[in-house]
């Protein structure tokens, strides 16, 4: 009864027991020959880091379930980081009063690039690179010229203080797991699945699709501006520069590496964090052993094919057995 | 006269993993002839028509001799090359490019001005217009496909075939999606192709088309040979009987009950294009057949009823507590369920588990109130209990959709309904795809249903499943309502009455405009 | 009613040239010294690339794949042609063959991962991507190679025209190559049917997967050709050439209204103009000397707008 | 099957972690010495540079520690010009447990977290080759700031170039100003130079046409020169803060018929900072007209001697800004010949 149970589990959560699997790997062998590497100070900065990666993973996966695609993430982030910022900046006399209105600016500002990325797709049916490719150049350009020439002052350290290593550990935790609840556990989340699977299906069976692709934007673009709230703590300021278009490379990867079908109906939150951890843990270790920089990029890429080849041969050995 | 037999199959077999598709089937072509090739879902037609069409590659030990050569379909081009050309059952084009492009996409590398690597674009065009000419089809060759109707677009497939010059030709359900018209159409071209001593393979579910159309035909089941004759020497019970062994017999519809409570009004019902002013009553607990060619707007009517088309004009009332009230769109869905015609397209997630497929019409009820918390376990035993009710064969709810068969899946989608326990059902070709035996049960199913109080709007392109179901018909031509039948007068000539003076008008309409 | 659709389509057909005559018109206004044939003869050759890189990836969006290893193909080109060229004095056409072969054979790699092996198009153009600019630079340690002995092909003007770059020839030339290659010829047909329906393809005898193959090595062997011109342009090798390119090339190519989804697209007007608009926006802010912040800012706005005209193209062309 | 094939991917991975690893990771011989660990937290390696920076601190630090009887356990990293991504960095090298953190810093204003977090570790922050903000106040300040004076360099720079202007008999008309990266600290205070300049050489009313080249890319400032060319013909002097852009300015110039040697009809002037290896060719052929070193491998020696003193407890200078050699269109070819005079550039041909 118990080893059927596990039995149950395992088949269940596959992703999740491989991507554990992965990383249990990787670990053992880097604690092993890293020196420093499993220490309290290098696991806490390693997982800080991969909170933001790991926000916009989390966004981009409700995204991609629903067959969409959305690249304007770390535009977002930084744009409305720079809103946020130029507006606590703007008092002569910054209390904590400000700094938690301008998080509520940050995450408004987020939801509010999502809405316009959700209203173009879901309700005028453009082509989600493309809306999300034009957002993305706007909200850089917005955030360039919000940014202004000199760059945005900093903030007080008070904010830095508050989202320090752990309260932003305890953050990607909570808001990761209860946005993966909302995923798997609730009618929203179902829907968003029943959607990537088949919209029109959806639509028949009563679904207001539109509006639940929408608020999947607006989810995504949420995200974002977490990953922005993390980001603006470890620099204490904004700048457009914070969201390089390369970025979401390393966020759709670590979607993908966690086992999200990029063909829609798949995947999950969870996974998607830990895939965010392979990512950044890739440059985090590369640091600590001091290999050339170069060889990172080489990695990440290498990783992205070799996740995809997975894929495709899971695709191709289902498909046979299907037929 | 002494017919030749240029196409001979022997031993074919096809072996998927896990299931035999096909095992050992031989059976003999000649030309000048139609063959019909009748089975239920999964009984391997497909199958043997994609191995002909070089689609499939059969087990070894297999044979296909083609005059008195015994040959190799390994792709679509050698089956090109052989003389085979197959005409597909969703009507197969390049949405986005011409008519006369579609129509030899098979081989642009011959249509090059001497040997320069450029296209002859007026050749094209002038083979094309020959090729649709003996069709009898005059669409302008330089139309982009998109813009073209369904029937236009099996001529272009066809078409496709002809400029290949195959002499042997696939028709898979060439008529699922055709108008009776064209479908007439079709067969006086298939009758003319048979004169020219073509070798056709006919498929069909259409048990009339099958009797109108084949000289002969080929019964398999579950992958066997189970029979072959003339046509001329079975009736249908029998044929019917080589195809599953057993007829089924459906339950006589009951007397229909009361008919004072009416549950929806609709009326002036306008679309885009079509519907065009419809009006009609439904009453509770009644089966309401809704009768026309396909391309009557049918679906249409549907559709823009229940929101999914723009509505141009028109008022739906719904009886509320004992009131008809005018409702929206939005409030009306609330109270039907709608089963497509596109199975795939829009009726089941197939990559998603039965229970899940079933819980998605009415998923709410399994969810708390505030953020939604599913809960999972009452979801499954509701999946259970419906699974049972309407016999849906599988493992256990945890099944994914995708393996199941046909008829199986149309189950679930009905169970899906069930879940949600309508006031009216709305049903586009309830048994289109589905073998004999699961159209039986669904029939039956539905008689059930309406005794308990579902009011039902069928939708079927079977006269004789529509005339068996129904308690009244309503008849559509061109978007218009043109006719309303009581179970009493049932006969196919009342319900073409209508069809047929709408059609004339039309035409004389056109008469006049011309 | 009938005639009013009629023209309602045509203009949506010939939207592509009404933006770039706006553009035109609007900066003609702003300034003097936008309309001259220097400006716009500039212009067209320092975003030669950008032209070129747009018709490559214009070949991998007409089968309905997205490549976004364009740039880098580009870049791994000119890298090579300007190490042959700088470090071991090889003959200036040779190099830049040997650069064209070189992105011509990563187009290969990627038709390997894509169409043989079936993996998301997208994302190993992204792995693709990533790993040519890693090599690229622990080839060339970031040095800037510079190219002094190229200069002659730059100052090759025609007077006649007011000073027209000859090199820029080339340019118009591949885009009419493509374009006779894409309406005139059988492949261009395979091309469309591919990208339209790729099952229908199949199924009427069309070699699906040599096609998609054929259209990624061009693509691979077009943005060969971009990279060597961008070495021309530029007169050197710097190591952040063409980057992001591949973003601003699917925009382009979507402006000339190429579907991603496959089957619909032009080289001419198409991407070309496409990426005319780009190239002259951007022109026409810097001489009116707005502020090069703005010009990202203006340019998606204007991205945007052209998206959702094309997606009402659409719902016109499918209700007509 | 997937999970193997994932447990393979892990494998592969940290195979690949260790393959690049062995190639960098010499054995250190630790008999006997103390061992200093040291980090570099560069913030791009876009430019060769870049590169001479990293390198010359290497060299120097090793020598350095040999003299002084460490062995330096060293690491460095590189941002690729994202600010957050290098304050991350630099905690990884503090987590590696880094005493001394080198940081050419990306953003002046964003580091400041940084420079605070390194002195909370206990470590110390030297400001290698940029600065930090003037902003910065008490645990903000690095413990040393080894820079060039970029205000000074530009300043100088362009007064030579008036100068020599003058003595070839031409009126400046309209000048064009490339500017580098706009957060970048050097480049601000170049822009600052350049117009103390103007003033002192006498032309406080000359028309300045700031040009934006991004983030010191090429490709920008062609373009944005070309376009201010085309607006302002008239032009004969030119200011880049930095001729790593030279390619891009030379490509504009020839578009518009202004790339000429000095004595030639066209002639456009021009000053530069840094002397990449491309500036000394331009220099010689006569198209550069002065240009100011960077002085990489001075930073290096101050700044490795400075780090050692620091970590030994003496008194550094706060602010330690040296000058490059000045070469102009008339001394370069002494300044090569002079053994005396290091050039970067001439190291990284």
């Amino acid at each position: 009864m118990v080893l059927d149970r596990i039995k149950f589990f395992g088949q269940r959560n596959k992703q999740l027991l491989g991507m554990l699997g992965a990383i249990a790997v990787m670990l053992l062998v880097l604690s092993i020959s890293v020196e420093n590497f499993m220490t309290w100070t290098n696991i806490t900065n390693l997982l800080a880091q991969v909170a933001p990666i790991a926000f916009m993973a989390t966004g981009i996966t409700f995204v991609l379930i629903t067959k969409g695609m959305d690249i304007s993430g770390p535009a977002v982030m930084a744009a409305s980081s720079v809103i946020a910022v130029a507006f606590i900046t703007s008092f002569k006399v910054i209390t904590a009063v400000h700094l938690i209105s301008g998080c509520m600016i940050l995450l408004l500002a987020g939801g509010f690039f999502g809405f316009i990325n959700g209203l173009a797709i879901a309700k005028l049916k453009m082509v989600p690179l493309v809306v999300t490719l034009s957002m993305m150049t706007v909200a850089t350009g917005l955030a360039t010229v919000l940014g202004g020439a000199r760059g945005l002052p900093t903030i007080p350290s008070a904010y830095a203080n508050f989202f320090n290593k752990y309260t932003v550990i305890v953050m990607v935790i909570l808001i990761s797991s209860a946005l993966d609840f909302l995923l798997t556990g609730t009618s929203f989340g179902r829907k968003v699945y029943y959607i990537g699977n088949k919209e029109e299906t959806a639509r028949i069976s009563g679904i207001n699709t539109d509006n639940v692709i929408l608020i999947v934007y607006i989810i995504c673009g949420i995200c974002a501006a977490l990953a922005g709230i993390v980001n603006v703590a470890i620099i204490s300021t904004a700048r457009a520069s914070m969201g390089p278009q390369s970025q979401i490379l390393d966020v759709v990867s670590a979607a993908v590496i966690g086992g999200v079908s990029v063909q829609g109906g798949k995947g999950r939150v969870r996974d998607a964090c830990l895939g965010a951890f392979l990512i950044v843990g890739v440059n985090n270790v590369m640091n600590l052993i001091g290999v050339s920089d170069y060889f990172t990029t080489l990695i990440k890429g290498s990783i992205i094919i070799f996740a995809m080849g997975i894929s495709s041969f899971r695709q191709f050995y289902f498909s046979r057995i299907r037929a | 006269m002494e017919k030749k037999s240029p196409l001979q199959l022997k031993n074919i077999s096809m072996t998927f993993p896990g299931v035999k598709a096909l095992n050992n089937v031989s059976f003999t072509a000649h030309q000048g002839e139609v063959l019909g090739l009748v089975g239920v879902n999964g009984a391997g037609k497909s199958t043997m028509m994609n191995i002909l069409g070089g689609l499939l590659q059969p087990d070894k030990g297999s044979e296909i001799i083609i005059n008195g050569e015994s040959v190799k379909i390994k792709n679509p081009r050698v089956a090109e090359d052989l003389g085979i050309a197959f005409i597909q059952q969703e009507v197969a084009a390049f949405e986005t490019m011409n008519v006369y492009e579609n129509v030899l996409a098979s081989d642009f590398d011959k249509w090059r001005k001497n040997r320069s690597p450029f296209l002859n674009k007026k050749a094209m065009k002038e083979e094309v217009r020959k090729h649709l000419a003996t069709l009898d089809c005059y669409i302008d060759v330089d139309t982009p496909t998109h813009s073209l109707t369904v029937g236009e677009k099996q001529m272009v497939q066809i078409a496709r075939a002809l400029s290949q010059g195959g002499q042997i030709l696939l028709f898979d359900e060439p008529t699922a999606s055709l108008s009776d018209h064209e479908t007439q159409k079709l067969f006086e071209i298939i009758n003319n192709l048979r004169t020219q001593g073509y070798i056709i393979f006919y498929i069909s579910h259409y048990l009339d088309e099958i009797f109108e159309m084949c000289d002969r035909v080929v019964a398999l089941r579950d992958g066997q040979k189970t029979g072959e004759a003339p046509i001329s020497e079975i009736n249908k019970e029998k044929l019917v009987d080589m195809m599953i062994g057993h007829f089924v017999e459906t339950t006589e519809r009951k007397n229909s009950r009361d008919k004072d409570d009416i549950i929806l009004r609709a009326e002036n019902i306008t679309g885009v294009k079509f519907p065009r002013n419809i009006s009609f009553d439904l009453h509770k607990g009644e089966i309401l057949g809704v009768w026309g060619l396909l391309g009557s707007g049918r679906s249409e009517l549907f559709n823009t009823l229940l929101g999914f088309d723009k509505m141009v004009e028109g008022t739906i009332s719904f009886n509320q507590n004992g009131e008809l009230c005018e409702i929206n769109h939005k409030d009306l869905y609330q109270h039907v369920g709608y089963l497509t015609e596109g199975r795939h397209h829009n009726g089941v997630f197939l990559d998603m588990t039965i229970a899940e497929n079933i819980t998605s019409s009415d998923l709410d009820r399994f969810a708390s109130k505030g953020i939604g918390i599913l809960n999972n376990r009452k979801e499954k035993e509701e999946s259970r209990k419906y699974m049972k009710q309407v016999n849906v064969k599988a493992v256990d709810e945890n099944m994914i959709v995708s393996k199941l068969s046909g008829g199986n899946q149309q189950k679930v989608i009905i169970s899906k309904w069930m879940l949600k326990d309508p006031d009216i059902l709305f049903m586009d070709e309830p048994t289109k795809g589905v073998d004999v035996g699961a159209k039986a049960e669904i029939q039956n199913l539905i008689f059930d249903r309406s005794e308990k109080g579902v009011s039902f709007v069928v939708v079927s392109s079977e006269l004789e499943e529509i005339m068996n179901l129904c308690d009244r018909i309503i008849v559509i031509a061109e978007g218009k309502l043109v006719g309303e039948v009581n179970r009493d007068d049932f006969s196919k000539e009342a319900l073409m009455a209508g069809i047929v003076k709408q059609e004339e008008k039309v035409e004389n309409e056109q008469v006049q405009v011309g | 009613m009938k005639t009013n659709k009629f023209k309602l389509d045509n203009i949506f057909q010939y939207s592509t040239y009404i933006v770039l005559a706006l553009i035109f018109i609007v900066f003609t206004i702003g300034s003097d010294k936008f309309l001259t044939h220097k400006n716009v003869y500039t212009t067209m050759f320092n975003g030669g690339p950008l032209i070129l890189i747009t018709c490559a990836v214009t070949f991998s969006l007409l089968v309905g794949v997205i490549d976004l290893s364009v740039g880098a193909m580009g870049y791994a080109s000119g890298c090579l042609a300007g190490i042959l060229i700088k470090n071991y004095d090889a003959p200036i056409v040779l190099a830049f063959l040997a650069g064209i072969a070189l992105a011509t054979f990563i187009g290969w790699i990627n038709s390997v991962f894509i169409v043989k092996l079936k993996m998301n198009a997208m994302l190993v153009s992204m792995g693709m991507m990533l790993i040519i600019r890693a090599i690229a630079k622990i080839i060339t340690h970031d040095k800037t190679i510079s190219l002094f002995s190229l200069s002659f092909l730059r100052q090759a003007k025609i007077k006649a025209l007011g000073g027209f770059p000859i090199l820029l020839l080339v340019v118009f030339f591949i885009v009419l190559v493509c374009n006779i290659v894409l309406k005139q010829t059988p492949f261009g047909r395979k091309l469309l049917a591919v990208g339209s329906n790729e099952t229908v393809a199949k199924n009427v005898g069309i070699n699906t997967d040599r096609i998609k193959s054929a259209a990624l090595i061009i693509c691979g062997a077009i943005c060969g050709i971009a990279g060597c011109f961008w070495v021309i342009t530029l007169g050197s090798v710097v190591v952040t050439g063409l980057v992001s390119y591949e973003f601003l090339a699917i925009a382009a190519a979507v402006l000339g209204g190429t579907s991603l989804l496959g089957g619909r697209g032009s080289f001419y007007p198409g991407s070309f103009i496409g990426a005319l608009i780009l190239l002259f926006i951007a022109s026409g802010m810097a001489i009116m000397g707005i502020s090069p912040y703005a010009i990202p800012f203006v340019r998606g706005v204007i991205i945007f707008i052209a998206m959702y005209v094309d997606s009402l193209r659409h719902k016109a062309m499918m209700l007509a | 099957m997937k999970k193997i094939l994932l447990v393979l991917m892990a494998l592969v991975m940290t195979g690949m972690v260790f393959a690049a690893g062995q190639q960098e990771a010499a054995p250190v011989d630790t008999s006997g010495k103390t061992v200093v660990k040291m980090g570099l937290a560069m913030q791009s390696k876009m430019a060769p540079a870049f590169h001479a920076w990293e390198d010359y601190l290497y060299a120097r630090v090793q020598i350095e520690a040999e003299e002084r009887g460490y062995v330096v356990d060293w690491s460095a990293t590189n941002a690729n010009g994202d600010s957050t991504k290098q304050a991350n960095d630099i905690k990884d090298l503090l987590a590696k447990g880094s005493e001394v953190v080198f940081v050419p810093c990306n953003d002046s204003q964003a580091i400041l977290q940084s420079v605070e977090e390194v002195h909370n570790a206990g470590a110390l922050y030297v400001s290698y080759c940029r600065a930090v903000s003037p902003e910065a106040a008490g645990n903000q300040v690095p413990d040393t700031t080894i820079n060039f004076s970029s205000e000074e360099q530009a300043y100088v720079g362009v007064m030579k170039m008036f100068e020599i202007m003058e003595a070839d008999g031409i009126v400046p008309t309209t000048m064009i100003d490339v500017h580098g990266q706009v957060i970048d600290e050097n480049a601000i205070n170049r822009e600052k130079g350049l117009r103390r300049a103007l003033v002192d050489a006498g032309y406080p009313d000359l028309k300045v046409v700031v040009c934006d080249s991004g983030a010191w890319e090429p490709d920008v400032a062609r373009d944005s020169v070309d376009a201010a060319l085309q607006a302002h013909p008239e032009a004969n002097c030119l200011y880049t803060s930095s001729d790593f852009m030279m390619p891009g300015i030379q490509t504009a110039l020839e578009n518009n018929d202004k790339w000429y040697p000095r004595g030639e009809e066209g002639h456009v002037y021009i000053a530069s900072s840094d002397i990449f290896p491309i500036a000394i060719e331009m220099l010689q052929a006569g198209y550069i007209t002065t240009a100011v070193d960077q002085g990489c491998y001075e930073f290096a020696v101050n700044a490795a001697k400075s780090a050692f003193d620091l970590l030994e407890g003496k008194e550094v200078e706060k602010m330690q800004l040296t000058l490059g050699t000045m070469a102009t269109v008339d001394n370069i070819d002494e300044i090569l010949a002079d053994d005396s005079i290091f050039l970067w550039g001439n190291d990284y041909k």
